[in-house]
This record gives C-alpha cells, structure tokens and sequence, in this order.
C-alpha cells in the first residue's frame, strides 16, 4: 500500500493511519515510528542501510534511449531523472555487506515506478556478470510496481529474458543470489531475476505477485483473500525462504554472504 | 460470426459474385465476362484491405475466434501427437497441451497454450490463460525433450498468463521466471512459433527459443494494447492507438530483431484457409529445424543466450557529461 | 476395487456388478464385456499382450531368504509360487514391444499383493543396470498393493532407495523409462520406482496413491473424494501422463519406443 | 506426564532418596551412607531396567513427549541458523524444518521433521507428519546445499508421511520417490540422525545419506509395529510383539548393516538429559563430517549407491534346480 502524501511535510502511514512526520522517517529508516509499518524508501537511502560505509563504488551509468520512438518518453526519463537524482531505476555496483564484497543492485520505485527497461536490464546483467567474472555474489534489492516499462514495448519485455539468463549464468558458476524483495515487488521484475534468488527474503508487508491486486480483482470479480500478495502470503505459500524486517535486513544479508565465501 | 468493419465491402462483393455466379447457372446465361472482372476488382480490393491494416486491426485478426489454436496446428503439421499431462505436483492445466509428436519421422516435443473453440471450450480452456500448473507442465515437458535430445517447437497465443487468485498463490510469477530461465540454457534447439496473441510474461515463458517465427497477423507485446491505453489515457477503447505506439507487429519486431521471420498468412487471415495456414507453419518449421539440426547444442545455447543479451537500446554515459 | 470371486467359475464385476465368467475374461483381456471394467491380470497374462510373441527372455530366477527369520515367512513364499506357479512378484526380462527392444518388468499382485521385498528389488536393480548396459528402454508394470513386504521389515523398505536409485542410474544414460500403473500401485512400490518413469501411464481406474484409502479414511476421518486415488484423479492432479485403455497400452508403448530409439 | 509402567520402582526409589535427603537437610541428621547405599542401588536398578529394554519399549521412548525435537537438537548443536521456509512451489510445511546452519564454523544445510511439544504445538506442526511441500521444501534446500557444496544433515524423527486427502493430491508418493533419487545422487556429503521414530517411506525420503546414525532409543521401521501388528492379527494392541518380530532397534539395524553407528543417550532415555543428548549428538556429527570432508564427492555418491544396492537377501537360482 503506498504511502499517500498529505502535504509536503507528512505523511499518512498505511498501517496505522497515523501522520507521520517525514523528516523523523529519515531517521528510522522509513519504518514508521508508531506501528513499525514498512514505507517505501529510495535507492540510495536502502544503499546506506545495506552496505558497510564507504564501501560502495557504482557501475557507470547508462541513460535510456527511446528505442519505440514513444510519444514523450525521454521527457518523462529527464523528470524521473531530476526528481530522483537517479539515471535510472537501479542502481547497481560493488560493495560490502557486514564485511564481505558482493555486487549490490537496488531498484528504486520513486523511477518510474522501478520498472524494467533497456537500462535496468543491461544494469542487472552487468551485476551478474561483472559478479561471476569476480566470483562474487549479488545481492539484489527489488521493488518494481509493474515491472514492465511499457515505453520500451518489446525491448522492455525481453529485459525479463536478458537479466534471468544472467542470472543462470551467475548461478552456473556455483555464486549466491540473495534476492530482496520490497515494497512492491511485481509483474516482470518479480518474473525474472527477482524470483531466481537462492535464497529470497522479504520485507513485511512487502506485496509480491505477477498481476496486480486491481488486475486479479477486475479479472476475477472476487474479493481478494485478507492479506492478498503480501509478503506472509508468499511465505504462507511457500514462495520466499523468510520475512526480514528492515533493521536486521543488512545483519542477516551479512550472515548469508560470510557463510557462501 | 460478425465479420470485422474494414472486411465488409469485400465481403459484400464476394457476396454479390457468388449470386451472379448461382444466377449464370440457373439462367444458362454467359456473364463469364463479368464475373472475371468483378473477381478481378474483388482480388485487388483484397489485396488492398489486407496490405494497409493497422496494427490493431492486426490484433483482432489475431483474436479471430476461427483462428487455428495450437491443437489445430498439431493436427495440421504433424503425422502422430501423445498428449501428455499434468506438471507432477499439483495438477494437469487444460489451458497449456503438450506431448511428443512426429513432424516428418522425428521425433518433436510440442508445447503451447490452448484457446476453445467456442464458449463451452473456452470456459474448460480458461481462454487459453495458463496457471502456473501449466507453464510447469511446459516445463516438464520441456526437460523431458533435453533429456532425450528432441527438439521443441513452442505455439504462443494467449493474451497473458491468468491472473487470479490461486494463479498467485501457486506461484505465476515465480514460475514464468523459471520457464525462462530453464528455456534459455535448454540443451536442445528451441523453436516458438507466435500463432496469434503474444502477450508479456505469459508469452515470454514459451518464447525464449534458437528461432522466433511470428505469423502475419499475431502480435507480441510487453502489455495489450488495451491495457496500455488504459494506463496512458485511462480509457481502453483508444487501444488502436496504443497498437501504433507498441510496436507489436511482426515486421516491426523484425526489425528490432526480436523475431526471425514473419509466415505469411492467406488474405484474410489464417482462419480464411486453416489448411493453407498450417502448410505455411510446416513449411517454415522444416527450414529452421534443418538448420538448428546442423548446429551443436552447446552452440545453439550459446548463440540463444547472446541473441538475447544484445537486446536493449541506451545510451552510455561518459563520466565528464554527468 | 478387489475383484470379490463369488465362486470358481464366476466373479462380479467392481466396475457393473455384474457377473461375469472367469473363463471369458481370459478372452478379453480381463476386461468385463458388460462395462469395460479392468480387471487385475497376472503377470504372465500381462507379458502375453504387451510382449511381441516369443520375444521374452526371461532373467534367472531368484528366490527370497527370510532375513528377520521371520516367522511363517518360508511357507508363505512356498505357497504363493504354487498358486502363482512365480518365483516371486517381478517377472523381469527381455523383450520386445511393437519391433523395439527393451527390459520389460511386471508386478503381479497375486504374489503377496505384489509387495517389493529383496528379490523384486533385486530383480528390478538388475532390470535397469541390464538396461542401462545395453542401452535399452525399461517398461514397468507395477501392481503393488501396499508397496511394502512386512516379513523383510527394513529390507522391504530398502528396496525403495536400491530401485530409485537403479532408476536414476539407468535415466542418467539419457535411456527411457516407461511407468505403467495398473490396479492397485500403493505405498512402497509408487513412492519408488514406479512413480520415477519419464512417462507415467495409467490403465483406467487404477487405484494410485501412497497411504491406502482406508488408512487415509482412519486418519482423516474424513469421506474420501468421489473416485480417490484412481487413475482418472491422479491425471487430474498432475500425477500421470495419460490414462490408456488395456487394449491400447502395447501400441502405445511401442510407439514411445520407437520415438525413444 | 505419566511414567512409563517398566520406570516405575526406579521412579519410586529416586523419589525416596530425594525425599531422605530432604529430611536429612531438615533434621541436621547424618543419612549419608543409607543415601550412597540406596543411590548405589539406583543406579544398579537404572542399569537393570535400561539395559533390558524390549523394543517395543523403545518404540515408546522414541515416542516420549519430551524427547528432543528437531529444532531442540538444531538449537543445541548449531551455532547459528537461518530458518529457510517454502517449497516454492505450493506452500510451507510446519512439519518440516530446515535451513543453513553453523556447525563449529561450517555452513552446512539442516533438514528435519518437527513434532510440537505440547498439543497446540502439535497441531500446527501437524504431530510431525510431512506433506508433499515438506519434502519439496527440503529437496530444495538439500540442492541449494548441493550447489554449494554444503554437508547436509537430516533429523528423522516422524511416524510416516501424513495420510490425507491433500496429502495424496500433491503427490506423496511421487515426492518421497523424488527425495530419495535426489539424495542418491546429491553430491555432497549427508548424515542422516534418526533421532526418535522412523516410520516408513515417510523416514527414508530423508534417509539416504553416506552416514546414518541412530540414537540408542529410536526405531526405524517399513511399518510401524502397531500396524503391522493390525495387519498381522488384525489387533494393534499386540504391537509389542510385532516390534520383536520387525527388528526395529538400532542394534539389529547396526548389524544388518543399515546403520552406522549409535548414538548412546543417557540412561532412562533422551528427555532424561537433553543437553547430554546434544552433545552427543553433537560428537558423531564432528567425527563422521570430518571423515566425509576428506573424501572425494565423486566417491561419496558411489560409495552411497553401492551401499544401498548391496542390501536385501534372496537366493540365486540355478536353472538346473527349477
Ligand atoms: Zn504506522
Ligand atoms: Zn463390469
């Protein structure tokens, strides 16, 4: 459930309800102060929960074409880009987890809703690649809305192809995948490399699934089960190894990569 | 069956030429003359609706309800077919057939979503929308041809993977993700053949193959064109615009290299001439099973892997621009 | 559904109640001419209708010892070969089917319920090693109704993991494993071998399960789905490939050999 | 909890003793040397009692209510530990447990039916009786362990697999068939611990392993005795014979050659002292991962396959004799 912003200074938190100040968000890592609900939090915010200070250097970025020629893409690129900082949806390169190296790929939402075109895809497979050229694992960090960017049509399509195929060569090389699923976590992302972790653990509350609860509601004129594409659903149904709230995230990643080097 | 719009002033001539024609034999009369020119004028107007549709025009002929559905096919292009079922853990998914067929004495695994034929049909097929049963059968099915060195030739046409309830709870997108990625290191040569609907993920999970043919008049798309018009302008009924915007037609996606051939359908559409159709599928499937027959599996993995890297358009940015 | 004899000429049918004349059903297959109903057949009756005629060679016989010194366990081995004129549940041989070479083992239920103790594991290991040696199929007509020979405790049991194991052996070849289950295959000899075919066959209304219905009944205590555990229900579930008619199996196994060669 | 019946005297004499000390406490009296007397006596009738032990006895202390669980002796060997969840599949199993642990530094891989201890507990635990997603979730860990190389070690501690309606459904069978190929062909190292019951199929699709230990009072079994006692006499409660007649203990196992080794608990049973039990168990795991480690993978899977096809008795028959 995204959190809806009332004005510049709150926000209302989907858990409680409550008004939650957002500069004391910042402080406790976007989880809120008075339920522990999960918020949304960006790439770079995630990058200094995650990995050891100072241990991060970032691939070199890459910049989306408009490969469609579609009607207003590349100002919609330089708006996600201007109000994010971001060149795009992931940000991807090496780091340190609780002292052991990986290569580090966090999707961030507030891009375009962290979904997967041309440059996300070659980002992601550079990860792995790069990951299996130094043996490392990858940790990656995911949380695209719909997964698709329908700007790109097919290119975008195919990125679920190119990045899963990175990840089984990554895979074939003997190296660990921790995939991290949050808020939200979706369509083609969560279809391809997101789903192909070794082991993947999940934010709570985190909603995880292929269609979209309003897809799978219009499509099946039912009422959605309580709890629908959380994550304790997906671990109710055995789809995630563990739920891992965002305080232990970076001591439990750490565990996982000491105990594969 | 209603006939599509832009179909009608050919159907009503092609009409008016069979009564003319009924009338000469009844009367005894000669308008042999006549006749000849109005086919003439009947096979040009053809040719002219047929070569200047549009991309959602395209999309319709694709959902055609006559169009052959991949048990069509089966029956068309190969000489004996062993349906085999159920994906060994949960259940058998009616809306994905498959099973080991013959195509000219060889032994082939076949795999593809199955539409109904009709309303009863359809229900049974789910419209041909898989669960993840089904895509793991494919699956099954699938590793069951590595195994045993046949090749795969995959049919695709369905609108997507189903969304529902139980579809997420069994796990749709974990095992689209599967499907791909087993597909992509499959060490047997892999053909799909886009039959009508390619429809995102859903499609994708039987697409990763050494050669994507596509037929004239299917489309294949990262979201239907309906639902994309629904996101940009909140309003689904503007979907022949957004088929423009996709960029979901064969020859375009030829272009983008996403496909390697485009077969030809009669005009009209595949449905026109299931016959004439299946030939086609047939004749294109001998080419390309010839070729990939040639070349060593692990090079065919290899180059299906590398055909699928190179795909995707950016630009690089050098660090002194940011 | 046991075939319940009334007397020594004539037994009713499970599947119409009907009575039926034991010397006819020789003729048809053991199938009843009123409704179709499979009967269980012996493995030599078996051998008969798939096998191409004078095509089998059979393996050298082994008879089972008594390792637990079980008691009665002699006597009632001697009295299963006289009325079953085997030596013990497995005929193992070679032979061919449709023009394909291949080893053919059949379980006869009449043989103490088809149970697996040391000999049918040994005879089926030997079956796949064979196999595997000369590179040739292996078809299984399992009819084991509780899977387990009690009298050989804990070898019973072994004789799951020797006869995987044989099959994992013989599949790692790149060789076919064709799985026929006829009525009943339950506990021991399912969960082994027989549900590890690369292609699993069914004849019509088979029972096919693990636990036994009454045992699933008892633990439940619960009313068993409409037509539990027959073959119709487990191609429902995903479990078996196709359901095949009796007089269909031997042309359909031959065509899967002649695909496979 | 109720006593066993055989436990009775020695209960009664502890309880006497302790009494006798207490007084002695109390009274500022000197009791010591009746007190050594009777502890001598104790431990005489201690010996006596659990030396003789039927097997069906031990059928029942396997069965004990506190005896370890799986978690108890993951808790009490293990450093640490991740609880891994899910086949991925279809769901998670409570009635099976597994994940990476911390063995004296080493990763290795912990898979193990879970019993509750107490009814509740029990029930979500569904009294240890595995579904089909429960061995699917723990052949997925057991080749996540394999792609790692990681030793995988297995509890046994269940009665059988469950027997449902759900159970059969999702393939039982077919999924204890599938367990005990892929152990078979796992490479890289495996202990099996059957650490209380080990019942049927249900035990052996976590039971083939290049070590298989047992503890001193535990049972492992192709039927249960009081099911095969029902079979027998078609009366359960003579399940105390039936357990004679299977050979059920781990000391007629140890010499059939099923089992390598036992692991000797307390006197008067696991429960008596767990954290001895742990240690225990704790001991042969150090020793028999040290004696893997050292071998080859390529061998250990031989070596395991040749084990188990070297089991079973029969005779070879001359044809001459026929
Ligand atoms: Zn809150
Ligand atoms: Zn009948």
């Amino acid at each position: 459930m995204p959190a809806h912003e009332t004005d510049g200074l709150w926000v209302r938190c989907d858990g409680c309800g409550k008004l939650v100040f957002k500069r004391e968000l910042e402080k406790t890592s976007f989880l809120c102060p008075a339920c522990g609900h999960h918020f949304r939090m960006g790439a770079p915010q995630r990058l200094a929960l995650l990995a050891d200070e100072g241990s991060f250097t970032p691939f070199p970025p890459l910049v989306s074409a408009n490969p469609l020629g579609f009607p207003g893409y590349e100002e919609r690129i330089r708006q996600a880009q201007e109000q994010t900082g971001l060149d795009d949806a992931a940000l991807v390169g090496r780091a340190a987890i609780g002292g052991s190296s990986c290569i580090l790929a966090i999707i961030d939402f507030s891009f375009m809703g962290g979904s997967m075109g041309s440059v996300v895809g070659e980002q992601l497979v550079r990860a792995f690649e790069k990951a299996a050229a130094e043996r490392l694992p990858v940790v990656a960090v995911s949380g695209g809305g719909g997964g698709a960017r329908m700007q790109e049509g097919i290119f975008s399509l195919m990125q679920m192809a190119k990045t899963a195929q990175a990840v089984g060569r990554h895979s074939r090389e003997g190296l660990l995948f921790v995939s991290i699923l949050t808020h939200p976590t979706m369509g083609g992302v969560y279809a391809s490399f997101a789903s192909l972790g070794d082991i993947i653990l999940a934010e709570p509350g985190a909603l995880i699934g292929f269609a979209g609860p309003r897809i799978v509601e219009e499509a099946t004129r039912q009422k959605l089960p309580e709890g629908f594409q959380t994550a304790e659903y997906a671990l109710e149904h055995g789809m995630i190894d563990a739920i891992v709230p965002r305080p232990q995230v970076a001591q439990c990643v750490g565990r996982l990569l000491l105990w594969h080097r | 069956m209603q006939p599509f719009e832009w179909e009608k002033p050919l159907l009503e001539l092609e009409e008016r030429i069979s009564e003319l024609k009924q009338f000469c034999a009844r009367s005894k009369l000669d308008f042999s003359e006549e006749i000849a020119s109005l086919e003439r004028r009947a096979s040009t107007l053809r040719r002219e609706i047929y070569a200047s549709l549009t991309p959602y025009q395209r999309v319709l002929m694709a959902r055609h309800p006559k169009r052959p559905t991949t048990l069509d096919y089966i029956r068309m292009v190969f000489d004996d077919f062993l349906e085999m079922h159920g994906d060994r853990t949960f259940g058998d998914d009616a809306a994905i057939v498959g099973g080991i067929a013959l195509f000219e004495g060889q032994p082939v695994t076949v795999v593809g979503p199955q539409k109904g034929r009709d309303t009863r049909e359809n229900i049974a097929r789910n419209f041909g929308l898989p669960h993840p049963e089904g895509y793991r059968k494919a699956l099954r099915l699938m590793r069951q041809a590595e195994k045993f060195g046949r090749p795969v030739i995959t049919f695709i046409d369905l609108v997507g993977a189903h969304p529902g309830v139980e579809a997420e709870e069994r796990g749709q997108g974990l095992v689209i993700a599967e499907c791909i990625e087993a597909m992509s290191f499959l060490r047997t040569p892999i053909i799909a053949v886009i039959t009508g609907e390619g429809g995102s993920g859903g499609a994708l999970a039987l697409g990763v193959a050494d050669r994507i043919l596509m037929l004239e008049n299917a489309w294949y798309s990262v979201i239907s064109p309906e639902m994309c018009a629904s996101i940009l302008w909140r309003d689904s009924s503007r979907a022949a615009e957004a088929a423009e915007l996709l960029r979901l037609t064969p020859t375009d996606l030829l272009k983008y290299g996403i496909i390697d051939d485009v077969i030809t359908e009669p005009l009209g559409g595949a449905h026109r001439d299931q016959a004439f159709t299946g030939r086609q599928v047939k004749a294109f499937l001998r080419r390309y099973l010839a070729v990939l027959k040639k070349t060593k599996v692990e090079r065919l993995v290899e180059e299906r892997l590398a055909r699928f890297r190179r795909i995707g358009q950016f630009h690089e940015v050098k660090l002194a621009e940011i």
